[in-house]
């Protein structure tokens, strides 16, 4: 879920950026040394964040009529990791604000946050626990996919509450609303990609795809 | 086809120093987030628009490109409308204004961004992150991504075509498996494409680094300077308002 | 004629125009193939003929009647008209060829039993029943191929439309896909296929369009069409081995008018050899 | 001979047999042809010959002496034999055509300045010059072939190795790019080639291979071999329809022994032109 470019007032966009910038340094740090070690894991990056790209500017279709996009996350962090999601993330969305006008420079900590930190996280977590748990592998998955969207929508929110808090009721209302309003468009769509990211998931188990850039 | 990505290549603006681009284009969004949304964010739409004009959009492309971002800012900005409260959802008080400066502040701001989309092609923009201290590795793994968006957008809209050809767009159920499909066909094509380069540049001498030789361009510091001249003006004019 | 496109204009993203008042007939039960170089857009004009791209003007008829764009329009649009892309991994999705073969059956909305049944014909036409089993990604480009179209025939479709059938097929592959597609033929499929390749279109078609900047410059029977150099040579075409050979034949009289011109390498390379030297 | 393979053998993962005791001798400054059906392991021989692949048996020799696979013998080999794959998608990566060239003369550790004269050069040869700006995913598929010959152009290749050089080309494109390796040729590079066309072959070799499980059957110049009826059957192939013609037309006396055979399309029209009805 972008937040435009513009959107958040300057402070807020200067301090998402210093949330995200250590981490999305640590990441591209360790990725360097796997560059250094293995050269055409470039390549294959490369082959990854494009696919990325591509998967998200997929249409899905949504229940509620109108059209929407994956975010790709939960595949991402199910099949190479959180880590390097983060990383392929950061790209894909530096790519969507510059090619696709699709959220923005000044935003781009509070999207990184939000699409390759906190998403990845909370589905690689909930897809972990649920097996742990006995869940089966498709429901694993489903859980995993649909709540690590979910994840990002609330993260979302929260930005946009903290940046503009309700007049009356502050932070809390501000929440409930930006929740409210998205969630019209989030919550169908989270579902869509839960079981987009089953189906995905069971056909690649068909293939035995080396998850070879885990980082 | 990404049209920013095509408009960028053919752009007038498409020989001029990224230097310049870079300081009118970033110069305009910091002043979008900096100056008071009334008149700074309006003067910025203003420039910002007539640049794309100047530098060889129709007004009419302008303004589909500006809809989409515009779509979502106002999704967004509908929330400052209401407020909540113990009693329940009201309309804010100064609801409307508030809404309206984010509006503006947050259109600025696209605008100043898409204008350097539409006039810079993406490998000028990373070569210019590289001098500014971007990894040379990271360098390469963005333009090599670059690279394969173009032709993985050519595999799944070839992919989605067959699909549609064997009904398997009908309906939303068939349509989540048509879209999983794909999107599982399409990652081992990724990978093998990555594997089938590999060994296409190990033939040209790969060792490692993509090293490349980047056209030079020649940065006129009066042109630089009259960029700067011109965003200060703006900047003092909306203070001064 | 059971399609037809009328003054179809299409102009992709960025205002390249693609097809310019195009008009094309598809006659019942024949192999029709349209014959221009690449990236002249033989491929765009296949994407109009099944309804994937709408045009910016002119119609497409089925039957003599325009289709429409819903979805209840396309839908039945498709199950007539058949399409198969150049590459076949782009049409290739399900683990294995039975899977494969049987996603439009299933997307008919047919019982299993039915879409099983259509499934093992659509194989036995492209004769391909012995790779069932297979995973997909261990055919060969040739084997990929006649999945890829079996595929599209297991909709039984009225029309098919195959762009490209014989790229990057070596000799023998082309010749078995197109004994495949001839055995369609005769059950009555009709079959529309682009081409660069003249000699192809003539040892292949019934008809011919020859495609030149973006429309139809002209269509006709192959042996009346290629062999017209005026209009070949208007296309940037030069006349096929096979018929520049068997005409020559009939003028000199080794080949009666109602003898049928050579077709392939075999037919002419067997023609060559009744030429006498001169004494004999 | 400037390239050579000795009892060279190659397993897939899988054990799947690709080459088996191949021998083959390229000779320097001519236009050699490997000719064979698709999938029987022609592409995976020229991924030998430059080093990419190392074979499980037998060798490689370069002016005679083997050579070898350490670090420094694989890069001075990769400056002398240049490889193009057949999909151009495979070896572009930069985002413009300049940019693209360029990565292999940098390789090769030259400075700026004379890799970007290499560069010129380069597309200079392959006629190319004016797309030296564009981005790479804006062309055409035959541009992109000729980009992707250019990067391995610059690098001034002895040994140019082309893996299917006109397939997806219409003759068209054929046409311009042979002329293009026509003039690399008389500036003196080697060239070798892969085909499944015996008419390519034919109209543009000067030695010819032919490729038969996974080894060479039989080399020898392009008129003897591929007038060799029973070496062609053995191969699956059949004879390249200008060469009967121009056989036959020898044997009518309309071609002295001494007169060169046609060789393409336009050569062999003009020939069939001068056969004359008997009493003429």
């Amino acid at each position: 879920m972008h937040i435009m470019e513009g959107f958040l007032p300057a402070g807020h966009a200067l301090a998402w950026s210093a949330v995200s910038a250590p981490l999305v340094v640590v990441g591209a740090m360790r990725l360097r040394k796997i560059l250094r070690d293995r050269p055409e894991a470039r390549l294959t990056l490369a082959a990854a964040g494009a696919f990325a790209f591509v998967l998200s500017a997929l249409k899905l279709p949504s229940v509620t009529g109108s059209c929407s996009h994956p975010t790709g996350t939960g595949l991402g962090a199910m099949a190479v990791g959180p880590a390097a999601t983060s990383v392929i993330g950061t790209i894909v969305l530096l790519f969507q604000a510059l090619l696709l006008a699709h959220g923005g420079l000044t935003t781009l900590g509070a999207n990184v946050f939000s699409m390759a930190i906190a998403g990845p996280w909370i589905a690689f977590g909930v897809w972990k626990l649920a097996g742990k748990l006995g869940a089966p592998m498709g429901l694993a998955i489903f859980l995993g996919a649909t709540l690590g969207d979910l994840g990002t929508y609330v993260v979302t929110s929260f930005q946009l509450a903290l940046a503009f808090p309700d007049a009356v009721s502050g932070f809390g209302g501000a929440f409930a609303k930006f929740a409210t309003i998205f969630a019209i468009t989030q919550i169908p769509l989270a579902i869509a990609e839960g079981l987009l990211t089953v189906v995905v998931m069971n056909a690649l188990a068909g293939r035995q795809i080396k998850t070879e850039i885990r980082a | 086809m990404i049209e920013a990505d095509r408009l960028a290549h053919a752009s007038r603006w498409r020989r001029l120093p990224l230097a310049e681009k870079a300081l009118l284009c970033l110069g305009l969004l910091i002043l979008a987030m900096a100056l008071p949304p009334w008149p700074g964010a309006v003067l910025v739409l203003l420039v910002a628009s007539a640049g794309a004009v100047i530098s060889g959009l129709t007004l009419p492309t302008w303004l589909r490109l500006l809809a989409p971002p515009c779509f979502f800012i106002l999704t967004g900005a509908a929330t400052l409308l209401v407020q909540v409260s113990a009693d329940g959802i009201g309309l804010a008080a100064d609801g409307g204004i508030q809404a309206g400066l984010l509006l503006s502040r947050a259109l600025a701001a696209v605008a100043a961004l898409l204008l350097l989309t539409v006039t810079t092609p993406m490998a000028e923009l990373v070569q210019g992150l590289r001098r500014l201290g971007l990894p040379v590795e990271l360098a390469e793994v963005t333009m090599t991504t670059y690279r394969f968006i173009f032709i993985l957008q050519d595999t799944a809209s070839a992919m989605h075509a067959s699909q549609m050809a064997r009904l398997g767009g009908d309906g939303w159920r068939r349509r989540i498996r048509s879209a999983g499909l794909l999107a599982a066909a399409l990652l081992p094509r990724a990978l093998d494409q990555a594997r089938r380069l590999e060994m296409g540049l190990l033939a040209r001498g790969f060792d490692g680094s993509l090293r490349t030789l980047m056209p030079a361009q020649r940065v006129r510091p009066w042109r630089l300077a009259v960029i700067a001249g011109g965003l200060a003006l703006m900047a003092g004019l909306s203070l001064w308002i | 004629m059971i399609l037809e496109a009328r003054r179809l204009g299409h102009c992709y993203v960025g205002g390249v125009e693609a097809l310019r008042d195009l008009d094309l007939a598809v006659p019942r039960g024949q192999r029709l193939a349209i014959l221009g170089p690449n990236g002249a857009g033989k491929t765009t004009l296949l994407l109009h003929l099944n309804g994937t791209l709408r045009p910016k003007s002119g119609q497409v008829l089925l039957d003599g009647r325009a289709v429409g764009y819903d979805r209840a329009s396309l839908n039945s649009w498709r199950r007539r008209v058949g399409l198969v892309l150049q590459e076949p991994d782009d049409q290739l999705f399900a683990a294995t060829v039975f899977e494969d073969v049987s996603f439009g059956p299933l997307n008919l909305g047919l019982s299993e039993a039915e879409a099983r049944l259509r499934v093992e014909e659509a194989l036995e036409a492209l004769r391909i029943t012995a790779l069932a089993e297979r995973p997909t990604h261990m055919l060969s480009f040739g084997q990929k191929k006649r999945v890829a179209i079996a595929g599209a025939v297991a909709m039984r479709p009225e029309v098919l439309l195959l762009d490209e059938p014989s790229a990057g097929l070596d000799s023998m592959g082309t010749a078995h896909l197109l004994a495949a597609l001839d055995q369609l033929r005769q059950a009555g499929t009709t079959l529309v296929f682009t081409t660069h390749d003249v000699d192809l279109a003539w040892s292949w078609a019934d008809q011919v369009a020859l495609f030149h900047q973006g429309g139809v410059a002209c269509q006709g029977s192959a042996e009346s069409l290629l062999s017209d150099r005026a209009a070949l040579a208007a296309a940037h075409l030069k006349m096929p081995m096979a018929l520049a050979l068997g005409l020559k034949a009939r003028q000199l009289g080794l080949l009666a008018a109602d003898q049928s011109l050579p077709r392939g390498r075999s037919e002419s390379l067997a023609l060559l050899d009744r030429l006498t030297p001169p004494g004999q």
